[in-house]
């Protein structure tokens, strides 16, 4: 049995007249990989980003263990040990790969201001950093400048960033976006290894993927939750299949 | 302070207040629109006085003026979006703000060099020269006329931006340039137009004042640090809060002077603290 | 920072011509040199907010200002005031006046943070423009430079004009040091974080407005530590030290020598100097139009300021290696 | 006006030069090895950017004229102008005096307009023998009060000269109360003290003094105040662009034919076109009046006129008597200016018959002993109605040689 690390209970968001998330109620559960997955405008990125402390609901709460995390700002919800990767690439483009992943290595200090000491004398934060590149596979690419990256590697990129602050869940929005087909089994593998140690939260348009390294799927439609359960009963859901995957162009 | 002068005092303030919204609207628009801080907004209402003056001596007449200085301003603003203004839309606030301190240096120059360091003024037309009894005192007629000046203008500019093509094209603009790029719109001829509506705003406000503020070098520096204060009480961007910042501004700056004049100056200032400690992004402005 | 080993030539070639200067220059021109490396560690102050945290602060010259009137209004008339006193009261007063001015100006960005920094400054101006007992729009007097003494022994005589060069030159090599020893601890990191991308950095578990205000309350320190010897060196301290074309002229004295490089601000305090110089002789009625167009200028073609081209050469060199 | 004459070079060329010259010169003594027919260094720090420029140009048109046609020559010997922009910059100003006290190394030092700078500049002066200073505009009191030196002259006026006859002829225009008004900065603060004051040694009182932030222009608020106090009259000190838009306001609300307005002559002198029917009538005070009626007033007005195709203010005169200063003294130690002391002595001793303002002579405080006129605008123009005040002398309090 395991239990929920993180769960909303009627949350709501939204602009003006647009209701984006609707009455979302979602448990999910301790090292599982949980998919949302929907038409574009679902409602999936509102909900992360609701998730992530980026937006504040409308109404609704966002419960993590024991932590309220309803009005709960950004940087807080880093430090709870929520790490998130964005849709659209979202990196210090002028820094180099390590120094990328430092900042997020480095928030895991009991505090960064610190004046006098240079940074790189930390060695536990360098060690978190090589071990974040380590993981998302850019060892070879260690001082390269991020701007020179591939798309592939600054995605890749992105996941290492949040790896760096060694976090318990993971929120990833679309991590295989914009991806060739090698490089997005790369990242699926790099999925794969993840939720052996994290809990993640996956929003993902590629149902190959999506279905390969998923425990549950949460089905979104019009901002609200069409059905949640494993792969197995998504797939057989009558009504999955009329509001959602039985319009096979959308799906991609 | 009697009942009368009280009263007299608030129409001082509002008619106070109106004569900064014209400046602070035209500021608040060029930025809400097209993303551009312009510290030269007071240079061009400096400018705008300076040509009533000078096309009321050839003409005689404060309309002739305004109807000839108009299309000098929109024609001056349009120049210097192209030359100047058009490469900084990419680039840093910091880079507008010292292209703009740039041009405000240029423009006290040339105002120098057209016009000297003497003052002038521009004398107020015959048939609103009258003034109106009012308590102890007598009330300007074109004080009068200009507040209703501003207030035609304040609804001109709630009709174009609401109701016109211009105007949802400016907002279209404003809201999202990739979006409005690629639904047809032409943002550079758009930018190019607001600026120029801007740079005619603040020369109108120039003109129309020059007959009862007096013509003078330097004239647009303190109009400008005031209409700061007043866009970042309304929040920057929005004419309302343009309109509500100056009437508030004109109000405490009015009962300042009056209440507490050992620190009249800097009332407005506390105002603009207390505002923002309230709602950091003005009262009408968009959360940043 | 990291110096590539010609800037480092470079720096310490500058700081030894500095350090020879008094051997050589006359009387004027160690006060002039003198007033360009306090507009260096003025600029540098800001090049922390502008260049490292991409804090856009057009209300520098409130900090530089104020200190330099709490100098003068610790100075007796009579007597030197120990520097023991007076320099913390200075830098104290210039912390307080950026904690308090920062609190309000880092929950916005952008052009609200260009405006409001602005308006607190003005606000600074017409206090002192209008404080009769403080000397109003003339200014005051200090007229004693402080004590440097250690029990009863003078060690130091700021009153003695390469003294005081000395310790204006110690000062600037002190303040760049600091900076750069702060920029390379693990707050460094951050603030360049945020320069880079804030909301990246927040979500990286960074609370990014504390960093801002820290970053804020380290520059308006140190630009009071500026105010401070600007008033020794002066003698006399004015709201136009706190006006805004002073913190225009500062911002501008950082892009035109190079923003997030430290010693850019440096050169461009020298450079400024000579150019303003240059530009009365050419045209002394209308210089400022000349330098209006230096400016824009310097936006529109060399927005990396001086340090920019330096570095751009340098580099070269290091790639034909 | 020539600029070619201003040898300013740029520091680092200077400093260049300097390296070698500095080891060498300071042996040889300058008196006499230079000799008496080396130029003359008269430095002059005055604003000619901004907002000032007119006072600056003025000032430095008229002194170099009143020289010039002396001759061109002070004491037999040419003469070195070396003019530096003041910026109307306070900061800026212990720097500009030190370029032009220890860079040039001036015999004379003309400046400023600014009471700040005078300040300023008085500090440095006060620390030194030479060179000497002479103040061809700022009013500030202190000049010659507490800051006053033995090599600090002025020969403008200090603000309590036209300000405290104002405030007498109030009174003996029969007024009993008065409101004063004027920006919040010295110059204002200083005359509005001097006009209430002398309102009150005739039993004159004041209701209330209003001062505003300098330089807001907008009266309304005050000008509604002083519509409900009501008093006999007013005193306004304000002057340029505030002073045409108060007079202007002023008869806008109706006040000017109610609530007589009074001032020192700076609220209408070079306004009386700007603010037209509002200035009519006004009566102030000043040290000057421009249709004084002398031979020196009249050819100078005729003379500047020529030179310069505008008409001469209380500035130029102020310029004019700052040159006629420099040749008294110059020619009273035959030329030999660098014998300080000497100097001193003979500006102090100095008394100007051929001013346009009508003669004058040097107070123990190094201020103008002189007369204040009283003056009245009529059909744009000032007229002169007589003396206020005959040969008036600045009480110089807090001054040492006083």
């Amino acid at each position: 049995m395991t239990k929920a690390i993180l769960s909303t209970r009627d949350l709501s968001k939204s602009f003006g007249g647009l209701v984006a998330v609707d009455s979302v109620t979602i448990d999910f559960m301790e090292s599982r990989v949980h998919a949302i997955i929907g038409p574009n405008g679902a409602g999936k990125t509102t909900l992360i980003n609701l998730l992530s402390g980026e937006l504040l609901p409308t109404s609704g709460k966002i419960t993590f263990g024991d932590n309220d995390l309803t009005r709960q700002p950004v940087h807080a919800i880093s430090q709870l040990g929520i790490g998130r990767s964005y849709q659209k690439t979202n990196i210090f483009p002028e820094f180099t790969c390590l120094k990328n992943c430092w900042l997020g290595a480095q928030s895991r200090m009991s505090t960064s201001m610190r004046f006098f000491r240079p940074a790189k004398a930390y060695s536990e934060v360098r060690l978190r950093a090589e071990r974040a590149i380590d993981l998302c596979g850019l060892n070879d690419r260690i001082d390269t400048v991020a701007s020179a990256m591939s798309y592939g590697e600054q995605r890749q990129l992105e996941i290492g960033m949040m790896l760096a602050t060694e976090p318990n869940l993971l929120l990833l929005d679309e991590p295989l976006a914009g991806m060739g087909t090698d490089e997005s089994q790369q990242v699926v593998e790099l999925i794969k290894r993840l939720a052996e140690e994290h809990s993640v939260v996956l929003i993902e348009h590629d149902m190959d993927a999506v279905f390969a390294v998923a425990d549950a799927l949460t089905v979104m439609v019009n901002g609200k939750v069409l059905a949640t359960g494993t792969p197995e009963e998504i797939r057989n859901s009558q009504e999955v299949q009329d509001a959602y995957l039985g319009t096979g162009e959308d799906v991609a | 302070m009697d009942f009368a002068t009280f009263l007299i005092q608030i129409l001082n303030g509002v008619q106070y207040g109106f004569t900064l919204f014209l400046v602070a609207s035209g500021l608040t628009l060029i930025f809400g629109i097209m993303g551009i801080i312009n510290l030269a907004h007071g240079a061009f209402y400096m400018i705008g006085a300076y040509l009533s003056f000078w096309l009321f001596g050839m003409s005689n007449s404060l309309w002739v003026a305004i109807l000839v200085g108009l299309p000098i301003m929109v024609i001056f603003g349009y120049a210097i979006e192209r030359l100047a203004i058009s490469f900084l839309y990419k680039r840093d606030h910091l880079y507008q703000v010292l292209l703009t301190y740039g041009l405000i240096l240029i423009l006290n120059e040339m105002q120098k060099i057209l016009w000297g360091s003497d003052f002038y003024s521009v004398p107020v037309p015959e048939f609103l020269s009258a003034s109106i009894p009012m308590g102890n005192q007598e009330y300007p007629v074109y004080r009068l006329f200009v507040s209703l000046v501003c207030m035609i203008v304040a609804a001109g500019m709630y009709v174009v931006i609401g109701k016109t093509k211009l105007g949802m094209m400016i907002r279209a603009g404003a809201t999202n340039r990739e979006m409005a790029q690629a639904l047809g719109i032409n943002i550079s001829r758009v930018f190019a137009i607001v600026f120029s509506l801007g740079a005619a705003l603040a020369g109108f406000s120039g003109m129309i004042d020059a007959p009862l503020s007096s013509v003078y070098p330097g004239m647009g520096d303190f109009i400008l640090i005031i209409s700061f204060v007043v866009i970042v009480i309304g929040g920057i961007g929005s004419v309302k809060g343009a309109f509500v910042g100056a009437m508030l501004v004109g109000l405490a700056d009015t009962f300042g002077k009056v209440l507490v004049p050992e620190f009249s100056s800097m009332v407005i200032y506390a105002l603009m603290a207390l505002v923002l400690l309230w709602r950091p992004q003005g009262l009408f402005g968009r959360p940043s | 920072m990291t110096h590539s080993r010609p800037l480092l030539a470079f720096l310490i070639l500058a700081v030894g011509a500095l350090a020879a200067f008094p051997i050589i220059g006359d009387e004027f021109y160690q006060e002039l040199v003198i007033r360009l490396m306090i507009m260096g560690i003025f600029a540098m102050s800001l090049d922390l907010l502008i260049g490292f945290t991409g804090l856009i602060s057009f209300g520098h010259a409130a900090f530089f200002g104020l200190s330099g009137y709490l100098l003068a209004i610790v100075t007796p008339e009579s007597e030197a005031v120990s520097i023991w006193f007076a320099l913390p009261v200075c830098l104290l007063g210039a912390a307080l006046a950026a904690l308090v001015i920062g609190w309000f100006s880092v929950r916005t960005t952008g052009i609200y943070f260009i405006m409001i920094t602005l308006a607190f400054a003005q606000m600074f101006y017409y206090y002192f423009n209008e404080n009769q007992d403080l000397g109003g729009s003339d200014g005051i007097f200090i007229f004693y430079k402080p004590s440097v003494a250690i029990g009863g022994f003078q060690i130091l005589d700021l009153n003695n004009p390469h003294t005081f060069y000395y310790f204006v030159l110690v000062s600037l090599v002190v303040s760049y040091l600091i900076l750069s020893i702060i920029l390379k601890a693990p707050f460094g990191q951050v603030i360049r974080g945020i320069h880079a991308n804030e909301a990246r950095t927040r979500a990286l578990g960074f609370n990014t407005q504390h960093y801002k205000l820290v970053s804020f309350v380290i520059a308006g320190t140190m630009a009071g530590f500026a105010g401070f010897l600007e008033a020794n060196a002066g003698g006399i301290m004015s709201p136009a030290h706190l006006g805004w074309h002073e913190s225009g002229t500062v911002m501008m004295v950082v892009i035109l020598g190079g923003m997030g490089t430290l010693y850019g601000p440096v050169l461009g305090a020298f450079a400024m100097g000579f150019l303003q110089d240059y530009f009365q002789e050419l045209w002394s009625d209308h210089w400022l139009l000349l330098l209006g167009v230096f400016v824009i200028a310097v936006v529109l073609f060399l927005p990396n300021g001086i340090a920019g081209l330096f570095s751009k050469f340098t580099n070269k060199k290091e790639d034909g290696k | 006006m020539s600029k070619n004459n201003k040898s300013r070079r740029n520091f680092i060329a200077g400093a260049a030069a300097t390296t070698g010259l500095v080891a060498a010169s300071s042996f040889i003594p300058t008196r006499f090895a230079i000799g008496a027919k080396a130029p003359i260094k008269v430095g002059i720090l005055l604003p000619y950017s901004g907002t000032y420029a007119m006072l600056g140009n003025s000032i430095t048109n008229a002194m170099k004229m009143r020289i010039e046609q002396a001759g061109g020559k002070m004491g037999g010997r040419p003469i070195d102008y070396i003019a530096v922009d003041s910026e109307m910059s306070v900061p800026k100003a212990p720097q500009n005096t030190n370029k032009l006290i220890k860079k040039e190394k001036v015999d004379f030092l003309v400046g400023p307009v600014h009471s700040g700078i005078a300040a300023a500049m008085a500090k440095i002066m006060g620390q030194l023998k030479s060179p000497i200073m002479i103040v061809p505009n700022a009013g500030s009191n202190a000049v010659t009060g507490p800051l006053c030196a033995p090599n600090i002259f002025r020969t403008s006026f200090s603000n309590w000269q036209p300000a405290f006859p104002g405030g007498v002829l109030m009174a003996k225009e029969g007024h009993k109360t008065c409101v004063t008004i004027s920006w919040k900065y010295g110059a204002g603060i200083q005359m509005m003290a001097a006009g209430r004051d002398g309102f009150a040694t005739m039993g004159g009182k004041s209701v209330k003094d209003i001062l505003l932030p300098f330089p807001n222009v907008e009266f309304q608020a005050h000008l509604s105040e002083i519509a409900s106090l009501n008093p006999d009259c007013v005193f306004a000190f304000f002057s340029g662009g505030g002073a045409t838009k108060f007079l202007k306001d002023y008869e806008a609300a109706g006040l000017k034919d109610k609530i007589p307005l009074y001032g020192p002559g700076f609220l209408t002198e070079g306004v009386e076109k700007a603010a037209g029917s509002a200035a009519e009538g006004i009566k102030t005070t000043l040290h000057y009046a421009s249709n004084l009626d002398n031979r020196e007033n009249e050819k100078f007005r005729a003379d500047y006129n020529s030179a310069f195709g505008s008409n001469p203010n209380v500035f130029s005169v102020q310029g004019y008597d700052t040159g006629s200063l420099l040749l008294q003294a110059a020619a009273a130690v035959g030329g030999d200016v660098e014998s300080t002391a000497d100097v001193i002595s003979a500006m102090e001793s100095s008394s100007i018959p051929d001013s346009p303002r009508g003669p004058w002579s040097m107070s123990k405080a190094h201020n103008p002993i002189q007369n204040i006129y009283l003056r009245q605008v009529e059909n744009g123009e000032q007229k002169l109605l007589g003396i206020a005040a005959e040969a008036l002398e600045d009480p110089a309090d807090g001054c040492k040689m006083a």
